[in-house]
């Protein structure tokens, strides 16, 4: 496959740079420090050290075996993200991030968030470094993850309400951009997926390609071969990407992104941008948008507030149109089924988010032969969805 | 040249500078739009900044985005703004520039959106979004109908870049007054005058200044060295606040002629 | 030092087994089948297995840097235990005795839990094994621990309400004591920390004991020497007697077991058995006990749900009788204090236990060298006690 | 031999079987306890059980966890119990067994327990929590002045454990009906007959069986093997539920009486 992106950021007709002007300087002041750092072997031993002694990689490829013999198919690996520190794949990117913005010489972080789970892995980095940091986060959100609030504000973060918009995730975005328009010369936006603009989609991506990395060398040494199968979940593709990246030119791997079809793609209440979506420009990249005829951002929805944004990582968007991924659905009925399924069958309760990915496989493995291998990417785990899941009695 | 080109250069020859208003199409209604566009021309405005409002504008202060969503609720589309604008052009020849986000134009088609703006009567487009590297995609179709591409200058973009995109600008070039979004800020007069000069320099076309201003006093001193003045959250807030007035349009005007009559 | 304990389980005069005649029968048949284990390689295989694969074992030992300049003295590292599944060490010692269990042919798990943090890791490992489990937690800890009970629930554990005596972790030991001898044929009684009657507190003072071993490994790699100083925090004893017993035959490492002293030991107020208490016997052995002249045990207390004992194991007794580990104590206030110490220096949550072997080593590495080092056991995060830092605004 | 061999060699001589009967001293009183353990004794009660009140009574059943916390919130301690046991023994000679727990009386002081309690006229002692392996710390003291220490046996206690624990009992052996804790679940007959026969035969100490006998049926069953039945939970609900009632003992006496009939 050709190098994704070209130099401006495009993979294929998506991603880009569609910033405002004042910020421009800035993502390509960032995009020269990234390429810096790319080639620096003291930033990747710098980063390489945090991830293993601060965030405690490698993580595991863990064999469940229960749930794979209960499904009667393919044998079963997690990729046990669920395990770094601040309990997701998150924190890869912050880390590679805050590094970065080290460099620089800045000295203040910002970040969106919804779950709040890229907040608190943006907060941690942040009292780590001993930077100033704020996190924009809807109104809504705030109610919904009070735990990852409290944690926020622990770590000395202070948690900017977002009550413009519709309160959640795109509009936390939408703010911290405003916010990074005034205060972009001492500021660093710390993206937490695989969106925004060039270079964040390529940076985000390659700061979580540890996750694939890692997989592809545990495998080798659990199985001798590649998997024949990889899911992931995908909100804006992070931890989907990290995990597949390696894999991309791996002709014998399949690969399935899972999106959250919430109530189902026949209702207006889902967050499956490619599968529900059409192509559009939002948050500085093209790619699939959940979108009216108009061309206005609709809003998303999920169980799993993780996956409540109305966009895709641009990469996934190429990937989907170059048939490289396939990307599939689940409903919040499947995902908590699958959480459910998983915390009685391994003890692993695993974030809603990542219970998507589960519910696929679910689906997948009886069909497979026993000799066959999935491999999941475990993002997270769900603590902070108990409360959730209690709530809405649904289990 | 065009009516935005048109209207510069007359008002170079009068020694005046250019009146640039923004007001969000819709805000209350496309309708009250209407009255307001003919009643900002008959107050001396001289360029119209039309707002195409989008759901997530977020080079946009609180102003502005509270205006697109009221714009958003009464219905407002694209389409429903190039109808504005072919029954303002059945009256007035005042130019007009599209103001907005990238999304609606691309759902819209850029091709079609071209087409149908010129015909409508379009005379220039300013997308936020559409920074120079990505501008190609529309301007491949706007610049060959001949819609200006009005391109934005920020206080953070360096000389090299400022180069470059003065080299392709059409109409004129937008100095963004402060580092922030629009109508939050007062811009630091010094500051942008060092800035606009320089712009100057490498330019000939002409430099309005906007984001943050809303007295004749900014406007005064701002329109010393540059061609024009933009002021926009200002009118968008007294619209808010008199939309129901009936002296609405009365009120607009009399607050944006104090405005003008510095600038002559 | 003489191997402890005996063969009865004493610890010097501590330790034994003070149990009911019917439970005798199952100790022996435990101790019997754990003896078994102990020599058998496919046992320590299998439980080394999932330490690694599904616990996420070794945890880093962190150098805390900014921690360390900031205290201008030690050099301090952490045993990050709180990357550990579930979030604790408890994990470690709940491994062990399912593995243990499961071996056994026992179908059933009773646990009893005070902070919910052995309920959850016991919850978990009878999921990962396909077990019946009843956790067994006081109506009050219920109530101030709704997220771990949450937790347990989805795992498929019951969480037995224990209203009598002043239904906190006591009683619910009590209750689960009295379960088991009602149950004893079938049901494996999985107890948390190193306390109950003999074999218990060795067995998990040896399960836990993977702690020091991996500490006494890391630091010889990262400094090629002993740390000079160990700490941790002291509820039943289990993350200390792990982290210590690596070390007990040398010499010139100090040792310091930490104590919660809640409102101040001159308060009634306090978790400080070593410290507070008198030689008493509960619970099955002989040690420390918080007890009223009568001998009738008192409650304790610690904002610290997890040091919430008025025991402690008797290992820990004996360390102290032969001046091994010196034992101090952290109030509430100062425990506190270095919950957000550590939180706003290193992006570390700690659990409000481990907070209290931060305290002391805050206390001691400004008066240390700065070529000493300090080990302190980090037994686990937390996010549990998000709440009742910003509820009691103790921030 | 004390009066506790005394008693089981009288009852062997008439063809009866011994009825103990547990109770918690101190609840509702220590007072009223004397008077219970008077009125029982006139009732027929062979041999007394007098619970002393522990914080953890982790071998007992919700009615005796509860009357141990009423014992203990009117203040009863192992002393007052051993003052209770030297009045009770200025009226009577009937035997009596000090049931609890170990922390208690290792608060007290183990040595110092014995002589006093001995000295008060305790005929035994029985400690749930001290089994066979750990007695040795209390029956150095107690064994020395002639204090019986009441042994228990379980359902789940195998054969080569029984021999141990049998062949150092003293006074009687205790088989506890059910494997659970007091007062919870009803006994199996056939189950105790069958362990019971077992204990007989190796060794010639009476043999008494408790934990869950509420009933003169399940009295006179069990009756037929064993040489005394334990009545604790039933008499410790009874004296709650008529606590407050003028004829607590009459009642308490009355019950007892009827269970005693079974057992001559
Ligand atoms: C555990 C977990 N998984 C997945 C996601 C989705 O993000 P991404 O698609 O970027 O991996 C989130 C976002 O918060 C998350 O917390
Ligand atoms: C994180 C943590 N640390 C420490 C403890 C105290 O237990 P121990 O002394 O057995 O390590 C607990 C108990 O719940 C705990 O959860």
């Amino acid at each position: 496959m050709k190098t994704q992106p070209d130099q401006y950021g495009h993979f294929g007709i998506f991603g880009g740079r569609y910033a405002a002007e004042t910020l421009m300087p800035a993502l390509i002041e960032l995009e020269k420090a990234y390429r810096a750092c790319q080639k620096d072997k003291t930033f990747q031993k710098e980063f390489e050290w945090y991830q293993r002694e601060y965030s405690g990689r490698p993580t595991p490829l863990y064999y469940a075996s229960r749930m794979s013999e209960s499904l009667r198919g393919a044998k079963i690996y997690l990729k046990r993200e669920d395990l770094n520190h601040t309990g997701s794949h998150k924190i890869n990117n912050t880390l590679g991030q805050a590094l970065l913005a080290r460099r620089m010489g800045k000295k203040k972080f910002i970040a969106e968030t919804g779950a709040g789970q890229h907040g608190v892995a943006t907060a941690t980095v942040a009292a780590l470094f001993g930077m100033e940091c704020k996190i924009f986060m809807g109104e809504e959100d705030i109610r919904r993850q009070a735990p990852n609030v409290f944690r926020m504000k622990i770590l000395g973060a202070e948690v900017v309400l977002v009550k413009s918009g519709t309160a959640t995730l795109k509009d936390a975005m939408n703010e911290a951009m405003r916010y990074w328009v005034s205060s972009v010369r001492d500021t660093f936006y710390i993206i937490g997926t695989t969106a925004g603009p060039h270079p964040y989609p390529q940076m985000v991506r390659n700061f979580q390609s540890v996750i694939g990395r890692e997989t592809k060398k545990q495998i080798m040494k659990l199985e001798g071969r590649n998997p024949d199968v990889l899911i992931a979940c995908v909100g804006g593709g992070s931890n989907a990407m990290g995990t597949f990246y390696t894999f991309r030119d791996e002709k014998n791997v399949a690969m399935y992104g899972v999106e959250a079809a919430g109530h189902g793609l026949h209702t207006p209440e889902h967050s499956a941008s490619i599968n529900g979506g059409k192509v559009g420009v939002l948050h500085g990249n093209k790619t699939y948008l959940l979108q009216d005829e108009h061309g206005q951002v609709r809003d998303a929805y999920s169980i799993a507030a993780g996956l409540d944004y109305p966009g895709v990582g641009p990469e996934h968007a190429y990937f989907h149109e170059t048939k490289r991924v396939k990307y599939v659905t689940i409903t919040d009925k499947e995902a908590v089924a699958a959480f459910s399924f998983l915390s009685l069958k391994e003890g692993i309760i695993p974030a809603l988010e990542s219970a998507h990915a589960i519910a696929y496989a679910m689906k997948m493995a009886p069909k497979m032969a026993r000799n066959k291998i999935i491999v999941i990417c475990l993002s997270g785990r769900g603590d902070k969805d108990a409360q959730t899941i209690i709530e809405t009695n649904a289990l | 040249m065009g009516r935005i080109g048109d209207k510069f250069e007359a008002l170079c020859g009068s020694k005046e500078k250019a009146l640039i208003v923004y007001l969000t199409a819709g805000d209350p209604s496309l309708s009250v739009t209407k009255k307001l566009i003919l009643g900002l021309e008959k107050a001396g405005v001289d360029i119209l900044e039309i707002g195409v409002p989008f759901s997530d504008p977020t080079a946009d202060g609180p102003l502005i985005q509270m205006a697109s969503q009221r714009a958003l609720k009464s219905g407002t589309t694209l389409e429903g703004v190039l109808d504005l604008v072919t029954e303002v052009r059945k009256v007035s020849e005042i130019p007009i520039v599209l103001f907005g986000y990238f999304n609606p134009i691309f759902a819209y088609g850029v091709k079609k959106f071209a087409h149908i703006a010129r015909k409508a009567g379009v005379d220039g487009v300013l997308v936020v979004d559409l920074p120079y590297e990505e501008a190609k995609e529309l301007r491949i179709y706007t610049d060959a109908v001949g819609i200006d591409f009005i391109s934005l200058i920020a206080p953070t973009t360096g000389s090299e870049r400022l180069t470059k995109i003065a080299a392709d600008a059409t109409g004129f070039l937008y100095y963004i007054s402060i580092t922030g979004i629009t109508g939050t800020a007062a811009p630091k007069i010094d500051n942008i005058k060092t800035k606009v000069n320089k712009i100057r320099k490498i330019t000939k076309l002409p430099v309005a200044v906007g984001f943050g201003i809303s007295k004749p006093q900014q406007a005064r001193e701002i329109a010393r060295f540059a061609d024009g003045v933009v002021i926009g959250s200002a009118v968008v807030r007294l619209i808010d606040e008199n939309k129901n007035n009936r002296d609405l349009v009365k009120i607009i005007s009399g607050y944006v002629s104090g405005i003008k009559k510095v600038l002559r």
